[in-house]
Parts: C-alpha cells; structure tokens; sequence
C-alpha cells in the first residue's frame, strides 16, 4: 500500500496538472502552485510525520486528463493534484479525498452576443473541450431538450475559449472557475460574460489509489482537519480572491455555497449525487 | 545537312569544346573518335540541341539549333539519336517503344505507327520480340531496339553515341551489322565509335578530337594511312594493338 | 495491478446518449479513412507537381517548390494544424474569415485535409524528386532525342519510372498519413484519437480504449501496405531490375 | 485585423527560461534517441540480412510492427503497460528516451539496411578477397560506405525524429512544444505561443536541412 | 596448384555449372573465355571459396575450398582477386586500400604495411597517387591499383576476373601489360577475359566455357589453331572480327 511504498522508498510522487487554472499549474519557474498543491502539500506534511521520516523525497509528474487514472492505478503517481471530478464511474478505478471544491458547469459568451440562456444557443456553434462531457449535459438539461446545438471541439480549454475569441463559437460550456480564469487572462476581459443554468454540479477532489485504507484515512483527515480549523478558506482566498501569478490577476470567485455547506461536513460523494433530479 | 561551325562550349569554367568546325553532306558516314573525354558526346548530343552551347552555330538540314526560335522538339523528331546505354523507355513494351514517338509526336495513327514499327522491328531481326519488356532483352537486342525506335521517326539523319561500347564482346557484331546496312542504303550518319573496324569499312570521314579540339578530320584512307597529329597516332596504336 | 478489467465496456451504452462506445469508435475510424484517404489524394497530386517543378530547369519554378517543401516539412504537424486553423483565417477579410468560421460545411475536416494534405506534399515531393533523380539523364536525352517536348518527357519517359521507383517509400509515406491523421484530434474533427480520448474519459477504461484504437490504427497501416504492394506488384516492370541488388 | 493588432508578444519574454528547459529537454530526447536508434537499427539491419531465418524473421517482425502503430500510441503504451507489466513505474522522461530509441530504431534500421544494399555485392567479394572476415568485411568496408551514403537520409530522419518529440506531450514530459504551450496556456497566449514556437521548430530544422545538405557535398564518397 | 573435380552449382533450380574439372600447375597462366553467362565469373569465384557449390571438390595449394573446417579467410588471403570492377574501397585512399589487407589480415606493422605498399604502387606505376582516393582515378588507373592491392598480400596465385572489360578501350593497355608482366615473372594466374591478344602472348592453356560446361580445355597453340567444339569456333569468330 501507498505508506508502505512511500517508507521503503523515501519518495511520494505527487501528479500535477500544469495548466488547470487556479487549482494546478505551473509559474515562470516551472514549480507546480495552485490551490490544491497547498492542500496536497499538507497531506505530504502529514505523510512525513507519520511515517516518522526527516526526509521525504517529493516528485512531481504532471498528468494529463488521458493518463491521470492509470498512472494511479498503475503506481506511477500516490497522490493526483489535480482538477478531477469525483464521478461514479471513477471510483471504479480509483478512490477520492474528500472533496475541496465545487464548480458547476455553465457558458462563457460574449457579452455583446446578447445570449443569456441554453435555449438561444439553437443551430449557434458552441465550443467545448475534447474529453469533456458538456455536450451530452446541454442535450441533458431540460432546457437544452430538442435543441440543436452544433458543438465544435477544442482539443484544450486554452483553445476552446480560442474559439469563443475567434468567433468560431458563441458559448463555450466548461467548469465556471476554469472560465473565470481564462477570461480575467483574456486580452479584454470586459467582452465576456458567465451566463446561463448550472448544467452540472461537479465535486473536485484529490484522486489516490483504491483499495488502501491506511492512506485514505491519513487524507481524510488532513482535509477534515483543514476544514475544521478554518485553514481552507485561507488558502481558498488566496488562490480565488488575490491576485495569482503569474500575471498577477485576481479571479475574484467567492466560494459557492454548495462548497460552503459541504466544508462543514466533507464526503467523497460522486458527482451523480449531487445531481439527483 | 549537317554543319557546325566554331562551336565552343564551356561547362561553368571548364571549357569542354572549343571552336569545332565541321560539314558532314547527305548520304556521308562521319566517324568521331578519341579519348575518353575529349568532348565527343558533348558535341553529337550539341548536334540535335541536346546540349547547348555559347559560342557558334550548328546547321541541321536548313534549320539553326542555337536560334532561341528553332522547335528543337520538331528538329530532334528528324534527327534519330542512339546512345551507349540504350536508353529504352523500360516501363513499355518492345512494340510502345516504337510507337510512342510516332503517335505523340508524329501523330501517326496507332495502327499506321504499329505497323511501321513491327517493320523496322523485322529488319532489326527481332520480330519475334515485339511484346517483351526491355529489361528482358540482352543488350545487343536493346541497341538494336533503339536504332529501330529512331529509324520510326523517318529521320533525315543518324547519330551514334558509342553504341557498342556498353555491350559483350559477342553483342558488338549484331549491332554494327545492322549499322553498316544503314550506311550502305545511303544514311547520313554520325558516329562517335572505337570499332575500328567498323570506320574501315563504312566510314567516309574520321574525325578524331582531343581536349575538345578537332585535331583531325581526314578521309577515312587519309586517316588510317598517315595520321598528321601525334595525338592520334598515339591514340591508334594504343587502341589496336593487342 | 489493480486495474479494473472491463472487456465488455464496447458494447455498454455511452453516459448521455443512446450509441454504444463501439459506435463511437466506428464513427471515429470512418473519419480517420476520410482525412487520411482524401489527404492522401492531395497529397500525391501536390507532392507530384511540387517534386517534378523541382527537378526543373527553371531557377523560378524551382524556388518556388524548394520554398513550398521547407515550409511544410520544418514545422511539426501538430503545430502546422493549429495555424491553419486558429491564425490563417484571421490573416484574410472579415467577411470571408467569418464564413470560413462559422459557416463553411465540415470546416474541421477541410483543414484537417488541408493541412496534412499540404505537410505530407512536401514528403511526397521529396520522394519523387529523388525518384526523378534517380533515372539516369539518358532517360531525359532519350524522350528529347525522338521529339518530345520536356513536359512530354516527363509525362511519358521520366514520371511513370520515377513513381515506379519510389513506391516502397510512398508506401511508408501512406502508412505515415494514417498515423498522422491522429493529429487531427487538436481541432475537433472527431476522429480515432478523439473519439478514444472521449471514451476514455467517459467510461474511464482506457487500457481497453487504446488497445482497441491501436489495433485500428495497425489494420490501417497493414491494409495501406498490403495496398501498395499490390500496385507495386501490378506495375512491376518486366525484366527491370530495380536500382539495389 | 483586431486580432493581431493585439498580438501580445510580450507574454514570450517571462516564458523563455520555459520554453529553454523545453528546448533542451527536446534536443536531448532527440540526440539520445538518435544515437541509440542509429545502433540499435545497425544491428535490426545486420539480423534483417543475416542468412539465420529465424533472426532475421524476428528484426522483420518488429521494424514491421512499429512502423504500422502510431509513435503516439507506442508512447502511451510504454508509458502506461509497462508499469502495469513490471509493477514498476517509470518516470516520464525514461519513459520517453526508451520509446524513441525502440521506435526510431526500426526506422533507422530500415535507412540503414538500404544503406548496406546500396553497397555494390562486389565490395564484399573484395574484402572477403584480401582474406577478410565477415566481422571485418562489414566492419571496415560495407558499414562505414553504408554509413557516409546514408548519411542524408539519417539527418533526414532525425529532422522527423525532432518534430516528433512534441507527442511526448502524452505522458506529460515537458518538450518544447508542450513548455510552450503550457506558458500559452497559463497566460491564456495560445496563438503567440504556437506561432512563436512554429518560427523556433522551423528555424532549426530548416538550419539542420541546411547542414544535411551541406555534409551531402562534403562528406560523399567520390567515386 | 589448383585443382577443380567435378563442380557442380546451382541458384536455386538453375544449374550454373555442370560438372567441371581443371588442374592449374605452379606457374602457369590459363585464360578462361566463353559467352556471357556461361559460368565464368562463377567459376572463378569458387576457387577461393566467394562463390559456395554443392558438388565437387576444389583444392588450393594442398587446402580443400569447400571442407566447412577449413579457414576461408585465411586461404582467400593468399590467394589474389581483381574483380571486373576493380571494386577498391571507395572510402579509403590509395595508400589505405593498399594497407588494410596487410595489418587486419596479416598482421603487419602499418610502417611495414606502407612500405610494401608504396613498392608495389611504385611498380604499377602509380607512386604519385598515393594519397588519392579511388573515384579520383582513372579506370585503367584504379584496376592497376586493385592489383596492387592484391600482390601486397603476397599471394601464391592470382585471380582475373575480366579486368578489362569495365575499362576504355586506351585504357585496357596499362592494365594487360602489368599483367603480361606478372605473368612472365611466373606468377600462376586464371584469367577470365576476352582479350585474345593478351591470350595469345602469355597464356599456356585456355579453357573455354559454355553454359556452365568446360567445353574446351587446351594449351593455347591448339585453341587457337584447332578449337574443337562449334560453340568455341562460333565464338571466336565473332569476337575477333570487325
Ligand atoms: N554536366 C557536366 N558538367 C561538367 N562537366 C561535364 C559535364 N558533362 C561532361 N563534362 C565534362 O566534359 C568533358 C567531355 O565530356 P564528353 O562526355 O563529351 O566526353 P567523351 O569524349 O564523350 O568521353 P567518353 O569517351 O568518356 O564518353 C569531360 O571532361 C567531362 O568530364
Ligand atoms: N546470384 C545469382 N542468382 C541467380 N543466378 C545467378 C546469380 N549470379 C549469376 N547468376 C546466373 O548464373 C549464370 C552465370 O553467371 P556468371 O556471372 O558466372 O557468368 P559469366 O560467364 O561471368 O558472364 P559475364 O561474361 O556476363 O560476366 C548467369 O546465367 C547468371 O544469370
Ligand atoms: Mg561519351
Ligand atoms: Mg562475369
């Protein structure tokens, strides 16, 4: 198991997203930042005091969305800092922290297109990314029943808000965070506007591998510990509500109340049932 | 019919032909010889615009092959060209070798250009192989095939570009006997060749060159009597004795 | 380790649709053949002429194709696909940039085809100027001496070898589009790599999904080569010998 | 026209110390796996020509089978089976010199085995002549004219070989391609970036077809 | 010297050689002549083992070629080869083609390999080209040099496989007479060649080969004055005419 590995071999690798704005990425130094590197590098603190280890080699391999789940499963990566959804099909493969943020699935548009809703979005091209799952939620909301949407693909979210940019697309339908971050980077942020239903409520949480109580339990409370004290919303304020680098820019995101409420009792519930109808 | 008057010609710095002049008449056989790059290629392939040149002019039958006006495709269709190493189309049958000239530049019909072809064929000895590929002929056969497939475009006159000295020893014969036939019936013939004997016994004139100069250019009696140029009796005596 | 194993996955139906994944990868593999075969035809016609203009005696017509085959065998295809489609269109008017961005019928794929039609050119080009190369200049003097003019020359002595000759490279080069055609994905033309990555996402089997796309992509290459082959075969010129022993 | 009347070089400039590490990371896969490729596909092209069936039956079978497979897909595979095989992971950039080498192997070996074809039979009557062995013959005679003939096409490849490290981008090994775009990406500059990084791949390997064409002349044999 | 019993080869299905069976004695000079295709490089090619054959036996200076136990290298290395193509190492210079042989196989000293090297250059006539390469030579020039390079071996015996058939004909001179000049120093040699002049100065036996048989085997006054087979008359009149 995860402990087990970590003490023989003085080393925890720890999987990071390079470019998931604001809870993984990478600054000018190529040092992986964000909101859940602070969180996971209190679990790695926790690791270390309780294997009772002076040191504790940290690596760092970044993940991509293809490859984040086998390398858990496959023991490349302990511990994924990522911007994973908790779903059910997920915890097939692989178990979750308790989850540390809540992003609801909405558009970004441009706010001179007037656009407001799923339903002005008939015969329009929407842009979404490669992998992602939005467009079977648009065809899935009620709103968005019978209507013909043409999507287009972006095969990242840098280049799908490309092209909103372009006008290539009128909405592009992705995690609201990750919208607020690409558009305060925008070369006009004023031009662009989140708008529209929640078309899904996504927990996000820190992936590990299954099977491994031990481990677990030592996640689970860091995170509950985290929460407990208060310590969460510090470090929540200072990646959403302060300028980050490497621009400086402030993404100015208060913390939902979903994620308000679920701070208060943390789980590892799947995305599914938050979404019950 | 044929004239080529101080012809020069320089590759980038190096000069291949310098002023070479020399008149072959109808019905004449013009034998070129000399050391290995002398610039006897250079000057035949000059002879139907296959190579340009700078200075000088070459007549064909009326018609400047240095004028920037000349068709030089209608002029080459009348003048048949063999080379050392054949030269067949080799992704075309024995019978499309002959008939592609014919139809494509001639526009002869495929049947009237078929026919003609199957002709020459049979004069060349090789009816027998009208629908074999080049690649499975020997090669005296190829060569034979060749002065067939210049022959089909009625040329006005013949050049010879060492045309036996790619083949075996055995081969040389098949190809210089249909050659001398030629001369015989009368063709204006040019030919850069070493056999011997074959100038003795069908050329009118010997031009021999060296260094890109005609150092000689003789009646064949005058040549192989008394070569005025050491170069070339050098060059004789080196290449029949043994 | 402990991977879940879910052979049956293929046949499950998607999370938000009614097709199964088998469908998906059906419809992915459908627009791989697509942009790979359609590219490829670009491919050998621009490849062609750009290979055959560069054997010319024209220094201008020369420069042109060398200038054309730098530029699309510099730049690494990924990249390539990305300015066709993100930077070319902004270079041209307003109005005609617009219709190519929002109205244009299958807009993906016409880049897609564009693209590597125009990446895998300068491949071909390279190949056939070599195979032109390749024929000795007699072949050249030969079609001039019975009266062809060069255009004629090539079109019946010198091209009809040269393809001859370079067929094992264009063979690798055919294989090579269908592995290219991946890249593809990067604009959102739904094809095998795209369609494998929503699945992978979606169903969260992804050792199966890459196998499964691997053995796709492997039938293509085997049946483009056994394709070549079987021209090189058919067109196989009687009693020549090819260059090597 | 707005578009590029916004064009925002001034995101390349904190991102270079990236896009360098990128750079060299990309220079060094590509001369590694260069290397071992050129001598791993010697020796793929020396069993490929051996008179021992079996031998030459297995070279066959593995050049054939990696060059009928996406280079993405054998990426992803060693990244992600192997560990799962050996229950030991590999780090992503191991991971990638390894796949290159194996992968570029059968490509240089095909390059090399025309190479060693291209050498005319009678080179080898000659060394064998002069009383040489087949270890000699080959190794002073055939590989280095295969080698110098080749020469062109091996650069070539390695061009190839050059633009192709960008798919390391799947199992995450920062290249140049992939530095790039991550810099792209945290300053929301795709478009910059990718023409940026377009003008940096095509003035190296324009420089290096430059080069190639430049030994072609120098270092040909002269026959 | 060289013993040859009943030879027999095939390529696959097509026989190459039938039967055949000569005996070299020290010293002698035997040409070997036939058309193409008959089986003379074949043959040549088997006496030092280049060529595999399935029947017969051949043995060099007391050393049976086929035995698989015996040291091929090592006998190849006494025995001298010129090949149709001089076939010297177009990557080494002069001076190298020269030496390698001499240290890899035998074993010399560079210094003393160079020596023996730069002698033998000096008696082919070619001391001044000693740092040249290959393609920077003539023909006539290069195939001196290939002979060079086999005597530097030291050799008990030397093969000729067409020597001169690749050269211009000025060329072919040069080559024939550092032959001539081996052959008169008692040099044993086989010569495949169509040079009849060169036969009829220093061969003492020709052989005369037609698909893949020996069908003529005689000192060179019969051959030449009586030749018996058909085939062998044929061909001599061919070859020598013109
Ligand atoms: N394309 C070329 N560029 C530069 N030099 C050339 C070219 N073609 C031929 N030459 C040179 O021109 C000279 C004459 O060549 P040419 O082929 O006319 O000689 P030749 O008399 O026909 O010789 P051979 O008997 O070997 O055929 C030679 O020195 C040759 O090296
Ligand atoms: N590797 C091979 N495989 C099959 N057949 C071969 C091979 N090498 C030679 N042959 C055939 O064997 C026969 C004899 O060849 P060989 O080279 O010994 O003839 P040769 O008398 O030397 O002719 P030439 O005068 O043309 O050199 C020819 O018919 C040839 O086609
Ligand atoms: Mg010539
Ligand atoms: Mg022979």
């Amino acid at each position: 198991d995860t402990l087990a590995k970590v003490k023989s071999s003085g080393s925890i690798t720890m999987g990071i997203r390079e470019s998931s704005y604001p809870l993984s990425y990478l600054d000018d130094k190529q040092q992986p930042i964000g909101y859940h590197i602070d969180i996971c590098n209190r679990i790695v603190d926790a690791v270390k005091s309780k294997l009772n280890l002076k040191t504790l080699k940290v690596n760092h391999q970044a993940v991509t969305s293809q490859n984040r789940i086998p390398l858990v499963t496959n023991g490349t990566v302990d511990l994924e800092c990522g911007s994973t959804t908790n779903n059910v099909a997920r915890q097939n493969q692989v178990a979750f922290a308790p989850t540390t943020f809540v992003t609801n699935v909405r558009m970004a548009v441009k706010k001179a297109s007037g656009i407001t809703s799923l339903t002005q979005l008939g015969g329009k091209p929407v842009a979404t990314t490669t992998g992602t799952t939005s467009v079977q939620l648009m065809r899935a909301h009620e709103k968005g029943k019978g209507i013909d949407f043409k999507e287009v693909y972006g095969k990242d979210h840098a280049d799908s808000f490309l092209m909103l940019e372009t006008d290539r697309a009128v909405a592009f339908v992705m995690d609201d965070n990750l919208l607020a971050g690409l558009i305060v980077t925008s070369k006009n942020p004023a031009d662009y506007a989140i708008v529209g239903e929640t078309l899904n409520i996504e927990p996000i949480a820190i992936m590990i591998r299954k099977e491994d109580p031990q481990f677990q339990g030592l996640v689970n409370t860091v995170i509950r510990d985290l929460a407990k004290s208060g310590e969460i919303d510090k470090l929540y304020a200072k990646w959403f509500m302060a300028p980050i680098p490497p621009k400086g820019a402030n993404m100015n995101f208060p913390m939902s109340d979903k994620l308000k409420e679920l701070l208060k009792n943390p789980s590892d519930a799947p995305a599914e049932q938050y979404n019950r109808k | 019919m044929i004239e080529i008057n101080n012809v020069s010609k320089w590759y980038g710095q190096f000069q291949v032909l310098t002023d070479c002049s020399t008149q072959i008449t109808k019905g004449d056989v013009v034998v070129v010889c000399g050391p290995s790059g002398s610039g006897k290629s250079t000057l035949i392939k000059c002879v139907n615009g296959l190579e340009a040149f700078q200075q000088g002019n070459i007549v064909v039958n009326g018609t400047s092959v240095g004028d920037p006006k000349t068709n030089l495709p209608k002029l080459r269709s009348r003048v048949g060209m063999v080379f050392q190493h054949f030269e067949l189309f080799p992704h075309m049958s024995i019978t499309e070798n002959l008939v592609i000239g014919q139809t494509k530049v001639l526009g002869r019909s495929k049947e009237e250009a078929q026919e003609r072809g199957l002709k020459l064929l049979d004069r060349v000895g090789l009816k027998s192989q009208a629908d074999k590929f080049p690649g499975q002929l020997s090669g005296g056969q190829q060569q034979r095939v060749a002065i067939a497939r210049a022959l089909a475009m009625d040329p006005i006159c013949m050049l010879f570009d060492e045309p036996t000295s790619a083949l075996d020893p055995e081969m040389i014969n098949e190809v210089l006997d249909v050659m001398v036939e030629l001369a015989n019936e009368g063709m204006t013939m040019m030919v850069v060749t070493h056999e011997m004997g074959f100038a003795r016994k069908v050329a009118d004139r010997v031009i021999f060159m060296d260094h890109g100069h005609i150092v000689e250019d003789a009646t064949k009696e005058e040549f192989f009597g008394t070569p005025r140029s050491e170069r070339a009796q050098q060059f004789l005596s080196k290449i029949l004795s043994h | 380790m402990n991977y879940h194993w879910n052979w049956g996955i293929f046949l499950e139906q998607v999370k938000a649709g009614e097709e199964t994944y088998l469908d998906w990868l059906i419809t992915g593999f459908g627009w791989t053949l697509a942009v790979a075969l359609t590219a490829w035809v670009m491919a050998l016609l621009c490849g062609g002429i750009i290979g055959t203009l560069r054997t010319a005696p024209q220094r201008g017509l020369a420069f042109f194709a060398t200038c054309w085959v730098e530029l699309f065998r510099n730049i690494p295809l990924l990249v390539q696909m990305f300015l066709w489609f993100f930077v070319v269109p902004e270079l041209l008017p307003r109005e005609l940039s617009l219709w190519i961005k929002q109205d244009m019928p299958a807009k993906e794929f016409v880049t897609a085809v564009l693209c590597l039609g125009l990446f895998t050119s300068a491949r071909v080009a390279e190949q056939v100027r070599a195979g032109v190369q390749s024929l000795p200049n007699g072949q050249r003097m030969a079609g001039l001496a019975i009266g062809f003019t060069l255009p004629q020359t090539y079109r019946y002595v010198i091209l009809p070898m040269a393809f001859r000759i370079i067929i094992p490279p264009l063979t690798s080069e055919f294989m090579n589009i269908f592995k290219n055609s991946s890249v593809a994905f990067a604009i959102g033309v739904l094809e095998l790599t795209f369609q494998a990555r929503q699945m992978q996402e979606d169903s969260e089997q992804g050792i199966e999904t890459y196998l499964a796309v691997t053995v796709l992509y492997f039938i293509c290459a085997f049946v483009a080569n056994r394709g070549m082959a079987f021209i090189e075969k058919r067109s196989r010129v009687p009693g020549f010998i090819a260059t090597s022993k | 026209m707005s578009f590029f009347a916004q064009f925002d070089l001034s995101v390349i400039g904190p991102s270079l110390p990236f896009i360098w590490t990128g750079l060299l990371f990309t220079v060094k896969l590509t001369v590694i796996a260069m290397t071992g490729g050129i001598i791993l596909g010697t020796l793929l092209a020396l069993a490929r020509l051996s008179p021992i069936t079996p031998l030459a039956m297995a070279a066959t079978w593995y050049v054939n089978l990696m060059r009928s497979i996406p280079l993405l897909m054998v990426i992803l595979w060693f990244f992600l089976i192997i560990p799962l095989l050996t229950g030991k992971p590999m780090g992503a950039e191991n991971s990638a010199i390894i796949t290159f080498t194996l992968f570029e192997a059968a490509y240089y070996s095909e390059i090399m085995r025309a190479g060693i074809q291209s050498v005319p039979r009678g080179q080898v009557w000659a060394g064998q002549a002069i009383g040489m062995t087949y270890a000699q013959t080959m190794g002073h005679i055939i590989l280095p004219q295969a080698f110098r003939n080749m020469l062109p096409v091996l650069l070539t490849q390695t061009i190839i070989l050059f633009q192709d490290t960008s798919l390391v981008y799947a199992i995450g090994a920062k290249d140049l391609l992939k530095a790039a775009e991550i810099a792209g990406k945290n300053y929301n500059r795709p478009v910059e970036m990718y023409v940026f990084v377009a003008f940096v791949y095509f003035v190296i390997c324009f420089a290096l077809s430059r080069l190639v064409k430049h030994l072609q002349s120098r270092i040909a044999i002269i026959r």
